[in-house]
């Protein structure tokens, strides 16, 4: 019995020594952490979990490169750069999910900058936390333009707002003449933002447009395409984002809308590699729009990206990879500049500087007056497949008019 | 005119597959007396075991054959089939334990399961939708100036040939008697000496399984991705309400008209309102009819 | 009396629906072959939990539910049901939007691989009920109470059952009705059916019996012949009112 | 279906209600929640902001026993008449420019009325009809919210004033656990009242209680309401206390979250949504870990536990109680 009870004790004290030990090295090797960079994006439903795991894609490689190419980030003592590391957050597409995952982002991980906001609803949720942490929030795909007409001190808006794409969209359909305009748009904060205000638009330059906002739980959409239909459009605006994008395509065929009329698909999704085996020969003369086309120029970082992700996931990148590796590589290089990982300091530079991203526009965030508040404008195209099975690279570019490829096929 | 025949012609091809979506819903309501809040999840593996089957495992096997999506639909059918009789035996039969809500405890499991279902497919499938190739050509009708899409009127003719199975199943056989039995009266089922264990877990296998091929056929329609399931538990639980519980004709006379009236509300008023007109189709059910199209009022046993 | 000659032997038999709390707490019985046992007692004394725990849809504490021979283990009424054992409940025990020949089908679940003798059994209960043969395509809901109850127990009898359990056949029908119904059942055991009945029809009930058993308070308080009870009933019933 | 002894026990105890209005279970829960009351002074913002998201959820858990667990009217409208809460007191606050506590009673009311009516026009179906019509009530209110963005903003998210002038979540921590306290002790009372006793017997069995003369129909009714009501404040102090509202609130998946919690931490028991909530929440954040796979371990993890334990965390409890209390008497005797 006895023999028994110093037996357990002597394993208790072995255990108990391997564990200072263990938690000794563990701290030794705390004092090299890596800069944690916190990346809060919807991983689980009801958020928009494919999107959440492309913005998780770009934002790791993101901190590849800065631990490749930089050689990491500067910390606030400067003595040497160290590496950051990319900590992930669910935020489930729900504001008090997204509050507590940028609580926990920050008093767990001790994050020095966040990014990938995808919801408008999650970012607006958080904008006022970031402000309380001064911490920098990288708004990476959430599209309201509240966010940056809050004109909140530590809120950077990189993604396009309603009125970019406005404006492009209906600069392209007056240079090529289209009279009436069918615009469907999912019941989401991206469709509902842009919808009623690209109909406006339409409708105040003279041109007849109208507006469908249709569930994006429903997958049968033909009564609305009817409708369409009955409304004779000469060009239909795609707003649908992921299945609601491919159910256009596919039932504007079956209500014989497509092939004769021409569609725009809001954003890149034609660029996917199950496009074409999706739509077949339903995809050709698909008009979209882009913040990227294999043919532009490239900065090197990404060249860099677009490598990698290729290794990594056999497939090209998509924007909202690409604007999560942007985002990353900025908010290093606005450590660098401020040589610092505080955030008073980080957000300060963030208004400067002029920062390198994926594409040769670069990033500023000028403090201007509206919704322009620190936020970095991206340039946006227009392509068209000519072919069926056309690779991404060979489509054309419609516009803007400088970067014109050729010519519309209808 | 030829807007009002269009519409028309969907919402006939639309009634057969929401007929198809509500039957399993249906079906195990009336034998279980649980609502199954996996319907939707099941109906998203039928559609990604279809997947599967028709893009990788047949070209792999090398297997060319002129139906091969029929083929394809009834296998996922099939394996969903026995998938829906082990989560039965294993998750939902024991909650009837004595002594618990049976109707309460198994319908929170189902609404586990789901959560299980739909986030497992999203790990495993990854962000990405799908789509199988075309059941066939589309098909002009030139002097109407309508175009009907080939795979809903394949999707819509198989289902209505799966309805017809089933119904022969439920009225011409004496398993079918058993299950008409059984939906009726328990007990009554149970002293003719039926194994009630046995019959609970074949109508949720059946019930799964109906679900599943209705995912599997619609797939090049409504596309394969892990939330495809949402709107099939939608339709189902607004059919089975409008029919009545445990009544098959009113689950298929139901799905037509809430495909009539979903087509023609949106087609003709608006049609962001789509999914509301169904409900309030269900609302003037629940509150002048609240057995159903051809329900019959439950009687207390 | 032989246990030989016994076709149900219930023995010590406890059982309940609540933990701690016992309907039944010792409860022995016989059911002898070609016989009519009664079961009688007053409301709430647990004769039909008696019947449902016989049939294997309760499962029993205590005891033992011995048919035919061998004791009977598992509590799936299927199994009895197989063995020959059928069951009437009391309410309900049959499907009111089948016909009734769908109802007399069900019943007959038994022989659905043996159509021949499926049709046989059926012809064979059209001619005994010709009420029902009659209404066959007619659906239950339209009987009126005391064809339904004929229909729940042609139900059973289709499959030819060496004992039949009977919950109160009798209840909510027109003493014409009960008459009939009573008719019936005196009739099985010259079929070769043993009849285990419960039944507050006293009076019917006992005159047709072979053995009566008055149960109250969870056990047998008095067995014997029908005959006994029949000339006994007043005191007996003198009894149970004093003791209560 | 319960013995008929016990049923006679709950209406004859309508007639003679206990002495006391002060329930037993109140004294252990107000003990709790001074206990819990210190809590801040080891939590750090992250984990009050967790705990305080799990008193709301404990909330509408409450509320949703007290409807399905004691008034046996299986309801999926709970979490909608949470989010209609919040949306309502949003509208009294932005467009009556009222105060934001005036709001929160606002959002409570509309929601207790919109029950009221709810209740009205399904409480006489049965079960599965009761069930679907219910959450078909909070489909139509998630859609309605979405489809009208020109007033609610729809899916972009309306926000809402804070209730405190501070973000600091300790602030909320106690607002939440005094809501908490309220809900579990109004309960706990009413389920010693008239009502309450009556309530459990037409759960029980309704004719019977009808019999009886309870007017089922009222007491269905007034519950109903009164737990719309509860989770109407609930949702609109969540609303001012995120600072967002969104129709996501009113997502099946919610709903799904208020059942699970109730029902893992013991259905139809005062102290299980509590419990139930807590631990879901925590297990769900300690899940943080796996991100993608969150949600199918924790799904996978509370298949087993109901497959094992259907009678939830209080469930196991007792059987716990039970053998300790056996292996006492054994001991007591073999001594």
């Amino acid at each position: 019995m006895d023999f028994e009870l110093s037996g357990k004790l002597a394993i208790a004290a072995a255990a108990a020594a391997f564990l200072t030990a263990t938690a000794t090295s563990a701290m030794a090797q705390a004092n090299a952490t890596p800069v944690n960079i916190g990346v809060l994006t919807p991983l689980s439903p009801p958020g928009d979990s494919a999107a959440g795991q492309l913005i998780v894609r770009g934002a790791e490689l993101g901190a590849k490169y800065v631990n490749q190419r930089l050689g990491g980030v500067w910390n606030s003592t400067c003595p040497a750069p160290g590496p950051v590391n990319i900590v992930k957050g669910d935020d489930s597409g729900l504001a008090e999910k997204g509050m507590a995952a940028l609580r926990s982002l920050v008093t767990n991980d001790k994050i020095a900058g966040v990014l990938g906001t995808y919801d408008s609803t999650v970012a607006l949720a958080v904008q006022p936390l970031a402000e309380q942490y001064k911490l920098p929030l990288l708004v990476t795909q959430a599209s309201d333009d509240k966010i940056s007409g809050n004109h909140t001190k530590f809120t950077f808006m990189t993604h396009t707002i309603a009125r970019d794409r406005s404006d492009v969209v209906e600069a392209f359909i007056k240079s090529y003449g289209f009279k009436r305009v069918a615009i469907l748009a999912e019941n989401t904060d991206y469709g509902t933002s842009s919808g009623p205000d690209m109909q406006k638009r339409f409708v105040d330059g003279g041109m007849s447009s109208q507006l469908w906002i249709f569930d994006k739980t429903n997958p049968d959409l033909l009564p609305t395409l009817l409708q369409v239909k009955k409304f004779a459009p000469d060009v239909i605006y795609n707003m649908g984002v992921g299945a609601p994008a491919y159910l256009i395509v596919k039932q504007s065929a079956d209500v014989g809308l497509l092939p004769k009329t021409p569609m725009i698909i809001s954003y890149d999704l034609p660029i996917r590699p199950e496009f074409w085996r999706n739509l077949g020969e339903l995809g050709k003369n698909m008009i979209f729009l882009s913040y990227y086309q294999p043919k532009q120029v490239l900065t090197d970082a990404g060249k860099w990206l677009q490598e990698e992700y290729r290794k990594s996931y056999n497939e090209p990148a998509l924007y909202s990879s690409l604007a999560a590796f942007g985002n990353t590589i900025v908010l290093a290089q606005a450590m660098n500049a401020a040589c610092s990982t505080e955030g008073e300091k980080v957000s300060g530079a963030l208004v400067k500087g002029g920062f390198t991203s994926w594409n040769q526009t670069g990033v500023a965030f000028k403090q201007s007056d509206g919704v322009d508040w620190q936020r970095s404008v991206q340039p946006i195209m227009v392509l068209q497949y000519t072919k069926a099975n056309q690779g991404f690279g060979d489509a054309t570019i419609l516009y803007p008019p400088n970067m014109k490829t050729g010519e519309l096929v209808r | 005119m030829q807007l009002l025949l269009q519409s028309l012609t969907l919402a006939l091809l639309n009634g057969a597959i929401y007929a198809l979506m509500a039957m399993g819903i249906t079906f195990i309501a009336s034998i279980m007396r649980i609502i199954n809040w996996s319907t939707g999840e099941f109906y998203m593996v039928g559609s990604f075991a279809h997947l599967a089957l028709l893009t990788v495992i047949f070209p792999a096997l090398g297997l060319t054959l002129p139906m091969a999506w029929l083929l394809s639909a009834l296998l996922a059918m099939g394996l969903v089939f026995v998938l829906g009789m082990v989560v039965q035996r294993t998750l939902i039969a024991p909650m009837h334990r004595p002594g618990t809500q049976a109707f309460e405890y198994a319908t929170i499991m189902t609404v586990a399961l789901s959560v299980l279902l739909q986030n497992g497919a999203i790990m495993i499938a990854g962000p990405n939708q799908y789509s199988v190739p075309d059941y066939m050509r589309p098909i002009l009708l030139e002097d109407l100036e309508i175009v009907l899409n080939g795979s809903r009127v394949a999707s819509g003719l198989a289902a209505l040939a799966i309805i017809l199975l089933f119904y022969v199943l439920l009225y011409r056989t004496s398993l079918g008697l058993a299950f008409r039995g059984i939906a009726q009266n328990r007990l009554a089922a149970e002293t003719a000496g039926l194994n009630l264990k046995t019959m609970d877990m074949l109508a949720f296998g059946i019930g799964t399984g109906l679900c599943a091929v209705a995912g599997a056929l619609l797939a090049p329609v409504f596309l394969v991705h892990p939330l495809n399931g949402a709107a099939a538990t939608m339709k189902g639980f607004e059919i089975i309400v409008i029919g009545g519980i445990g009544s098959l004709g009113g689950a298929v006379v139901a799905a037509f008209g809430l495909a009539l009236v979903e087509g023609l509300g949106a087609t003709f008023y608006r049609a962001e309102l789509q999914q509301l007109y169904g409900f309030v189709f269900l609302i003037g059910f629940l509150v002048f009819r609240p057995q159903g199209l051809f329900g019959h009022r439950e009687r207390r046993v | 009396m032989s246990t030989a000659d016994a076709l149900l032997n219930v023995a010590g038999l406890g059982v309940g629906y609540v933990p701690g709390i016992d309907i039944l707490r010792n409860i022995d019985l016989r059911a002898e072959r070609g016989k009519v046992t009664t079961i009688i007692g007053p409301n709430g004394a647990g004769k039909s939990t008696l019947l449902r725990c016989i049939f294997g849809l309760l499962p029993a504490r205590r005891g033992t539910v011995e048919f035919a021979g061998s004791i009977m283990e598992a509590t799936a009424p299927d199994r009895r049901k197989l063995d020959g054992m059928a069951y009437v409940p009391q309410h309900h025990s049959t499907c009111p939007q089948l016909t009734i020949e769908e109802n007399l089908r069900l019943g007959g679940w038994l022989l659905r691989r043996r159509k021949p003798e499926m049709q046989a059994r059926l012809d064979e209960i059209y001619e005994r009920f010709p009420v029902l043969a009659e209404r066959r395509r007619i659906k239950a809901t339209q009987l009126s109470g005391g064809q339904l109850r004929t229909l729940a127990v042609a139900k059973e009898l289709i499959v030819q059952p060496r004992l039949m359990l009977l919950d109160e056949p009798s209840v909510g029908m027109s003493p014409k009705v009960a008459q009939e119904v009573y008719a019936m059942l005196a009739a099985l055991p010259s079929q070769g059916v043993t009849v285990l009945l419960v039944d507050q029809n006293i009076t019917d009930a006992v005159a047709m019996s072979d053995s009566v058993y008055l149960i109250a308070e969870g056990g047998v308080q008095r067995h014997g012949t029908g005959r006994w009870f029949t000339e006994n009933i007043s005191d007996v019933i003198r009894e149970m009112l004093q003791g209560a | 279906m319960m013995p008929q002894s016990s049923m006679i026990d709950l209406l004859s105890a309508t007639r003679k209600l206990p002495a006391s209005w002060w329930p037993n279970e109140l004294t252990p829960g107000v003990a709790a929640a001074l206990a819990t009351a210190f809590l801040p002074l080891m939590l750090n913002d992250y984990q009050l902001q967790v705990m305080w998201v799990a008193f709301y959820l404990a909330v509408l858990a409450i509320s949703w026993n007290l409807v399905a667990g004691y008034g046996g009217m299986f309801s999926l409208a709970q979490h909608a008449l949470a989010t209609i809460g919040g949306y309502s007191s949003a509208a009294a606050v932005l467009a009556l420019g009222l105060p934001v506590w005036w709001g929160v009673v606002c959002g409570g009311l509309a929601a207790a009325l919109l029950g009221y009516l709810l209740g009205h026009a399904t409480l006489h179906l049965r079960s599965l009809y009761f069930a679907i019509a219910t959450w078909v009530f909070a489909e139509v209110a998630r859609q309605l919210i979405t489809i009208n963005y020109e007033i609610t903003r729809g899916a972009m998210g309306l926000q809402v004033p804070y209730l405190f002038s501070t973000l600091d979540p300790i602030a909320y921590f106690y607002l939440f656990l005094g809501l908490l306290l309220v809900a579990f002790g109004a309960s706990a009372i009413l389920l010693r009242t008239k009502l309450g006793y009556r309530i459990q017997a037409v759960r029980d069995d309704e004719e019977l209680a009808i019999a009886n003369g309870v007017n089922a129909a009222r007491a269905k009714r007034t519950i109903f309401a009164m737990s719309a009501g509860m989770a109407g404040m609930a949702g609109a102090m969540y609303g001012h206390a995120v600072g967002l509202l969104a129709p996501s609130q009113a997502d099946f998946s919610q709903m799904s979250l208020i059942i699970i919690a109730a029902v893992l931490g013991g259905y139809r028991t005062l102290w299980g949504p509590i419990i139930g909530a807590i631990l879901i929440q925590a297990v769900a954040e300690m899940l943080r870990f796996s991100q993608e796979g969150r949600l199918v371990i924790f799904a996978a993890l509370l298949i087993v536990v109901f497959r094992l334990y259907p009678q939830g965390v209080m469930g196991a409890l007792k059987i716990l109680a039970t053998l300790l209390r056996r292996r006492r008497q054994a001991e007591g005797k073999t001594q």
